[in-house]
């Protein structure tokens, strides 16, 4: 019992830092990327990868593959950075799509469909992680990071430069701010924290394959954000939380046809979805008055 | 003669695809709403379809005509019971398409629950194939495709030419508020983009109940390849949408001429990553707006 | 309420879920991870049906002390949703037992099986990876190499097929049909006149056809499995393709069984004669026609089994008044090792794979016949 | 004598922004009334709110007579109001009769009557007659200009709503065009309601001045009486 809440919260805490990553360019920058799962596979097989052949330190896995997913969105996001708005979006649900087809594809590396399988505990200063209590104080440890770095980052000169751009790219420009440099810079630290959740995943689970990294997987951590509210520090972490419990709880009601369960979890989840979007759209925890930089 | 025989089933899928593009090019590049549950729309049409054709017996015609006005009913209603009051209220484009996401969500349990997971698609004779000489096979509904997607295409051109609310969609794919200054409306006019680019996804659908069989989730593929083939024609362009489509069907069946055919899936992507490395506005995209 | 309080209260509220579980004590659990939604559903209900007759006739036997129940966890038929059901059923149930299907998934569950000391069994993947999944990973149905080296000799001798062509899926199921094709074909007298790869996300195989009738097969092997190989065979015979199709046991699938394109294909799978009078095969084909209406599969009786010797084993513990461990149940099972089952002996490897007789056979309208 | 504006404490706003206060102002039938202000004194926004673009939040629009505070775009359109918005007025895209056909389709003017509208327009602005076929965006800013009044009047309109006809044009083609605009409030009586920021030129063929500032009127009038430097600057 205690095994399967501890469980739970890894997995919330873990999509806790992938959300807030999302969150600093969305919520901060105006960036809408739907290919945050694409980074947080990379990572997940950076860090398996590094796992099997390299060292099971997270010191040393989340490290390079922080690097490896900042250097990749750095290749892949300055020409897509080259259009805007919306048709960003479009872009970078299309590199979705393309990592996507290399994690099944190039087998030799990813190990295709069949995934990466055993991936050994996690270690820490030659600690093994392997207890569920521990992974959890290090993927709590972790989110708090993450958490603080973007509390941080976005008080400074680069954060308000981050948000002048998301009000008004123009005007932004106009005041001679790099925007060119300041997004992909933007993207590329997101890419960075969003790889701590990738390492953490593929220890936790010890199993990586193409379908945890889809866009459905995406499209669930903008949900996340956009459900806990975009732009604000906790809302993505409660966005994670809600997220992973409903479908938790639902399982709980017994009293629904068992053979249609779990069609009509991902129903009501479904419902919750389009119903928040209409009634609630800033959030359970948005920004009061979300209409000034939300509209075109 | 292998290279006639894909080139051939190429243009068929491409057909298919263009309408498909199409149809979602038309509602976003209209709207602005990205309309996730445009392959919502394709997944129900081939459902009711196969319901009224293989379940109730109703002649296919009569079947077809149904399940493509329910597409057209089920796209006008989102538009007006969904987009609306969150464009409204919000204007978010990302909210919008979260909920379209949900409303996929939903629609494709609903369907698990009242047919099942697995396939299901029509028995016809028409899916056999025969040669056209030369080696070369087709299928009636190959045919059909094709010509269809040319009917469709020429009613199009028509429509976005020489009508006015087809003028008028394309002025309010260039500027939504210009359309207000003129005193149009474009709740109305949103209203046609969603059931002429529901309509256009139709076919693609009653086609393939029959061809390769339907499933609840085959809704996200239609999105992917009708968002791919919208981003290598151009975002904005109808044109560049079709002509998209056409691209990834011929691509996805050429590529296996000469490539194994594991790889014919990811030549589609591997072109549209092409596309965005090097020309991210499309093939007769305009430069993004501010 | 403040957003502390908020996040207190929804962990409470999960915590309280949590904890409301009925008294576990008096009854034996086991645990089943299935695919109850997404693509593989269809299976999914095949392996829970024959799991949940299992339970009703152990029950009826009064084969164990206490009631015996399964409790049922949705896969999605992904890895992910996998490894939450699986922590639910082993952390929170304490399930000593669970069963699952399909690589992917099995793969993904295996290692919490291996570290929590849960016994897991398949009895619907067949992939040979299947094959190194630890020492409490059971197979309860012969893995696909097996098959394919029983398919082969029958389809050049009996068939006197000369050209074969497979069509297979990227994966390791898909691989080791291709790898057992290549090395099996030429030993008996048959050429593999072409190999064509489909990628798993493809659903459009028109193109696939053009390459397959190019290279005039007189027999073509499709090594895919759920609904996409039933669109698979459809558009390939659709496009064309003339040629009768041969498979492994994943063709035992009622969508093929009701496909006209699919008549006439033969399939190997493992031996299962439905008429035997063994009486555990007869009672299993009787109650199972009379609870579900209609003809069982070799999916419904390999979870039907795989229910079917756990249970065994339990009730081997406790009369030697055992507890009943995961770890205690593996042991049991394989020091019983051979079980009479559903379609005859099985026999467990030191490996937790099982070795089956195996039989060929043919889609005919509306069902299958065995053909050896 | 009913006025064609009879606008009362008018106020209106963006999201929480309020823009316009107690806004009045009355203009006759025919009356060519020009609206002066600083940038972002809301005179755009008033013509916004008279055209129906933007809801008015407090006050009452009298039109003719009839309350047309809660009234739809198309119901104004119907009762006579035509508005040519600021900046760029016409779709870039399409071509000079697609842009004209718009005009013609929002306000429903029945096909066999299209011709006799063009005409109109055409006999006022004959370099839209040659450029018909042409895309809108490839016409100078002056001809762009000209399409834009050009569709405006083919609802055949009493009460015109101009907001900066001037912007992007030369000093010698705004005359034009102002002389344009003068012309047809003469023939066909209608009421104009001009904004415009070169003030002397406003002014000079204005019936009726008013002045804004930070959202409030602070002047009505003839426009004699500020067409004086010193005067105007006090105002401002």
């Amino acid at each position: 019992m205690v095994g399967y809440i501890l469980n739970l919260l890894i997995l919330i805490s873990i999509s806790g830092i992938l959300a807030g990553s999302l969150n600093f360019i969305i919520g901060y920058a105006g960036i809408y990327s739907l290919a945050h799962a694409a980074f947080f596979g990379i990572a997940a097989y950076t860090g398996a990868l590094i796992a099997l052949h390299v060292s099971t330190s997270l010191l040393i896995a989340i490290p390079v593959a922080m690097a490896i997913c900042a250097i990749l969105s750095l290749v892949i996001s300055l020409p897509s950075l080259r259009v805007r708005g919306e048709y960003f979006v479009v872009a970078s649900l299309g590199l979705q799509m393309i990592a996507f087809t290399v994690f099944s594809e190039w087998t030799s590396v990813t190990g295709g469909l069949g995934g990466i399988t055993g991936v050994p505990v996690a270690t820490i200063f030659g600690f093994s992680l392997r207890s569920l209590g521990s992974m959890l104080a290090v993927s709590l440890a972790c989110l708090a990071l993450v958490t603080f770095a973007i509390f941080a980052l976005v008080r400074t000169s680069f954060g308000r430069n981050l948000r002048a751009i998301r009000d008004n790219e123009v005007a932004a420009a106009a005041f001679g701010k790099n925007v060119a440099l300041t997004k992909t810079l933007a993207v590329a630290i997101s890419s960075a924290l969003c790889a701590v959740a990738g390492v953490l995943y593929a220890f936790h689970v010890s199993f990586v394959n193409p379908e945890s990294f889809t866009i459905d997987a995406s499209v669930l951590v903008m949900a996340m954000i956009i459900i806990g509210g975009t732009g604000t520090v906790f809302g993505p972490i409660l966005g994670a939380l809600i997220i992973h419990l409903l479908p938790a709880g639902l399982t709980y009601l017994t009293f629904l046809p068992s053979r249609d369960l779990a069609s009509l979890q991902q129903i009501i989840y479904g419902a919750a979805m389009v119903l928040l979007m209409i009634y609630r759209p800033s959030g359970l925890i948005g920004r009061a008055n979300v209409k000034d930089t939300w509209s075109k | 003669m292998l290279f006639l025989q894909l080139l051939v089933d190429g243009l068929q899928l491409g057909a298919l695809y263009a309408l498909m593009a199409v149809g979602f090019a038309m509602i976003f590049g209209s709207t602005r709403v990205f309309h996730y549950a445009h392959g919502t729309t394709y997944v129900i049409v081939g459902y009711l379809f196969y319901y009224l054709a293989e379940r109730l017996h109703l002649p296919w015609w009569a079947a077809g005509a149904a399940a493509a006005a329910a597409g057209v009913v089920f796209g006008v209603l989102l538009d007006r019971w969904m987009y609306r009051p969150i464009q409204r209220d919000e204007g978010s484009f990302f909210t919008v398409f979260v909920a379209s996401f949900g409303i996929a969500v939903v629609a494709e349990n609903v369907i698990i629950i009242l047919f099942g997971a697995s396939f299901v698609s029509i028995s016809t004779p028409l899916t056999r194939v025969s040669d056209i000489g030369g080696g070369i096979v087709v299928s009636y509904l190959g045919m059909f495709s094709v010509l269809a997607a040319a009917l469709l295409f020429v009613f199009l051109n028509w429509f976005l030419d020489r009508t006015d609310v087809g003028v008028a969609l394309r002025a309010l794919s260039e500027n939504p508020d210009l359309v207000r200054g003129f005193g149009l409306n474009p709740r109305k006019l949103s209203q046609y983009a969603f059931a002429i680019g529901s309509l256009l996804v139709a076919p693609a659908a009653l086609v393939a109940t029959c061809v390769t069989g339907l499933t609840p989730t085959a809704g996200h593929r239609v999105v992917l390849i009708s968002i791919a083939a919208s981003i290598i024609g151009g975002i904005g362009s109808l044109r560049g949408a079709g002509l998209g489509g056409l691209i990834l069907g011929l691509a996805e069946s050429l590529a296996v001429w000469k490539l194994s055919t594991g790889w014919s899936e990811a030549v589609a992507f591997i072109i549209l990553f092409a596309f965005i490395l090097a020309r991210p506005s499309g093939l007769f995209g305009n430069r993004a707006r501010v | 309420m403040s957003l502390r309080g908020r996040m207190t209260a929804a962990l409470f509220a999960a915590a309280v879920a949590a904890f409301a579980t009925p008294a576990w004590a008096q009854n034996y659990h086991i645990g089943a991870l299935l695919p109850n939604s997404g693509p593989m559903t269809q299976f999914g209900q095949l392996f829970g049906n024959g799991a949940d007759l299992a339970a009703d006739h152990i029950n009826a036997d009064k084969m164990l002390s206490k009631p015996f129940v399964i409790d049922h966890e949705d896969s999605q038929g992904q890895p992910q949703p996998a490894v939450t059901g699986m922590n639910k059923l082993v952390r929170v149930n304490e399930e000593p037992v669970v069963l699952t299907a399909q690589s992917g998934v099995s793969k993904a569950v295996a290692p919490i099986g291996e570290r929590e000391h849960v016994v897991t069994i398949n009895g619907g993947g067949v992939a040979p990876d299947l094959a190194k999944l630890g020492p409490y990973f059971f197979n309860v149905i012969p893995l696909v190499n097996y098959e394919v080296r029983a398919l082969v000799p029958y389809l050049a001798k009996e068939k006197k097929f000369k050209r074969i062509a497979i069509v297979y899926v990227e994966d390791p199921l898909g691989e080791a049909c291709l790898n057992e094709l290549k090395e099996n074909a030429p030993k008996n007298g048959m050429e593999l006149v072409g190999a064509f790869s489909v990628p798993s996300t493809s659903r459009q195989f028109a193109p696939i056809a053009a390459k397959v009738r190019e290279v005039k097969p007189d027999v073509v092997f499709v090594a895919y499995y759920g609904q996409t190989m039933v669109a698979l065979v459809k558009q390939l015979r659709d496009a064309g393709v003339d040629a009768p199709f041969t498979s492994y046991s994943g063709f035992d699938d009622p969508d093929l069984k009701a496909l006209p394109a699919a008549e006439g294909s033969i399939y190997s799978s493992q031996k299962m004669d439905w008429a035997s009078t063994d009486p555990i095969t007869a009672r299993f084909v009787a109650d199972f026609k009379k609870k579900y209406g209609k003809d069982p599969t070799f999916y419904n009786a390999n979870y039907y089994n795989a229910v079917w010797v756990t249970a065994q084993a339990m009730a081997s513990l406790e009369k030697k008044k055992q507890p009943i461990t995961g770890e205690n149940i593996r042991n049991e099972l394989l020091a019983i090792k051979t079980f009479a089952a559903v379609g005859g002996k099985m026999e467990f490897q030191p490996d937790g794979t099982v070795s089956m007789p195996m039989q060929i056979n043919e889609l005919i309208k509306g069902g299958s016949k065995v053909l050896n | 004598m009913t006025l064609v504006w009879d606008v009362e404490n008018a106020s209106a706003g963006y999201g929480a922004k309020q823009v316009l206060f107690d806004l009045s102002l009355q203009q006759a039938p025919g009356e060519l009334v020009c609206l002066l202000g600083h940038n972002g004194a809301g005179k755009s926004t008033l013509l916004k709110v008279l055209y129906g673009l933007l809801p008015a939040r407090g006050g009452r629009l009298s039109h003719n007579g009839r309350d047309v505070t809660h009234a739809g775009l198309a119901a104004r359109l119907d009762a006579g109001i035509a508005y040519m918005p600021g900046g760029r007025g016409v779709f870039q895209q399409l071509t000079v009769a697609e842009n004209m056909r718009l005009g013609l389709a929002a306000a429903r003017v029945p096909s066999a009557a299209r011709d006799e509208r063009l005409e109109d327009v055409f006999a006022l602005f004959p370099i839209l007659r040659e450029f018909y076929g042409r895309r809108a965006g490839l016409l100078s800013g002056g001809q762009q200009q000209m399409l834009s009044l050009g569709r405006t009047i083919l609802s055949r309109p009493t009460c015109l709503l101009l907001d900066e006809p001037s912007i992007g044009l030369a000093p010698k083609l705004f005359q034009d065009l102002l002389a344009t605009i003068q012309r047809m409030q003469r023939q066909m009586n209608m009421a104009v309601l001009l904004v415009e920021q070169n003030v002397h030129e406003a002014l000079a063929i204005a019936d009726r001045a008013y002045v804004m500032k930070a959202g409030r009127m602070v002047y009505a009038g003839p426009p004699s009486d500020i067409d004086d430097h010193a005067k105007l600057m006090e105002l401002y």
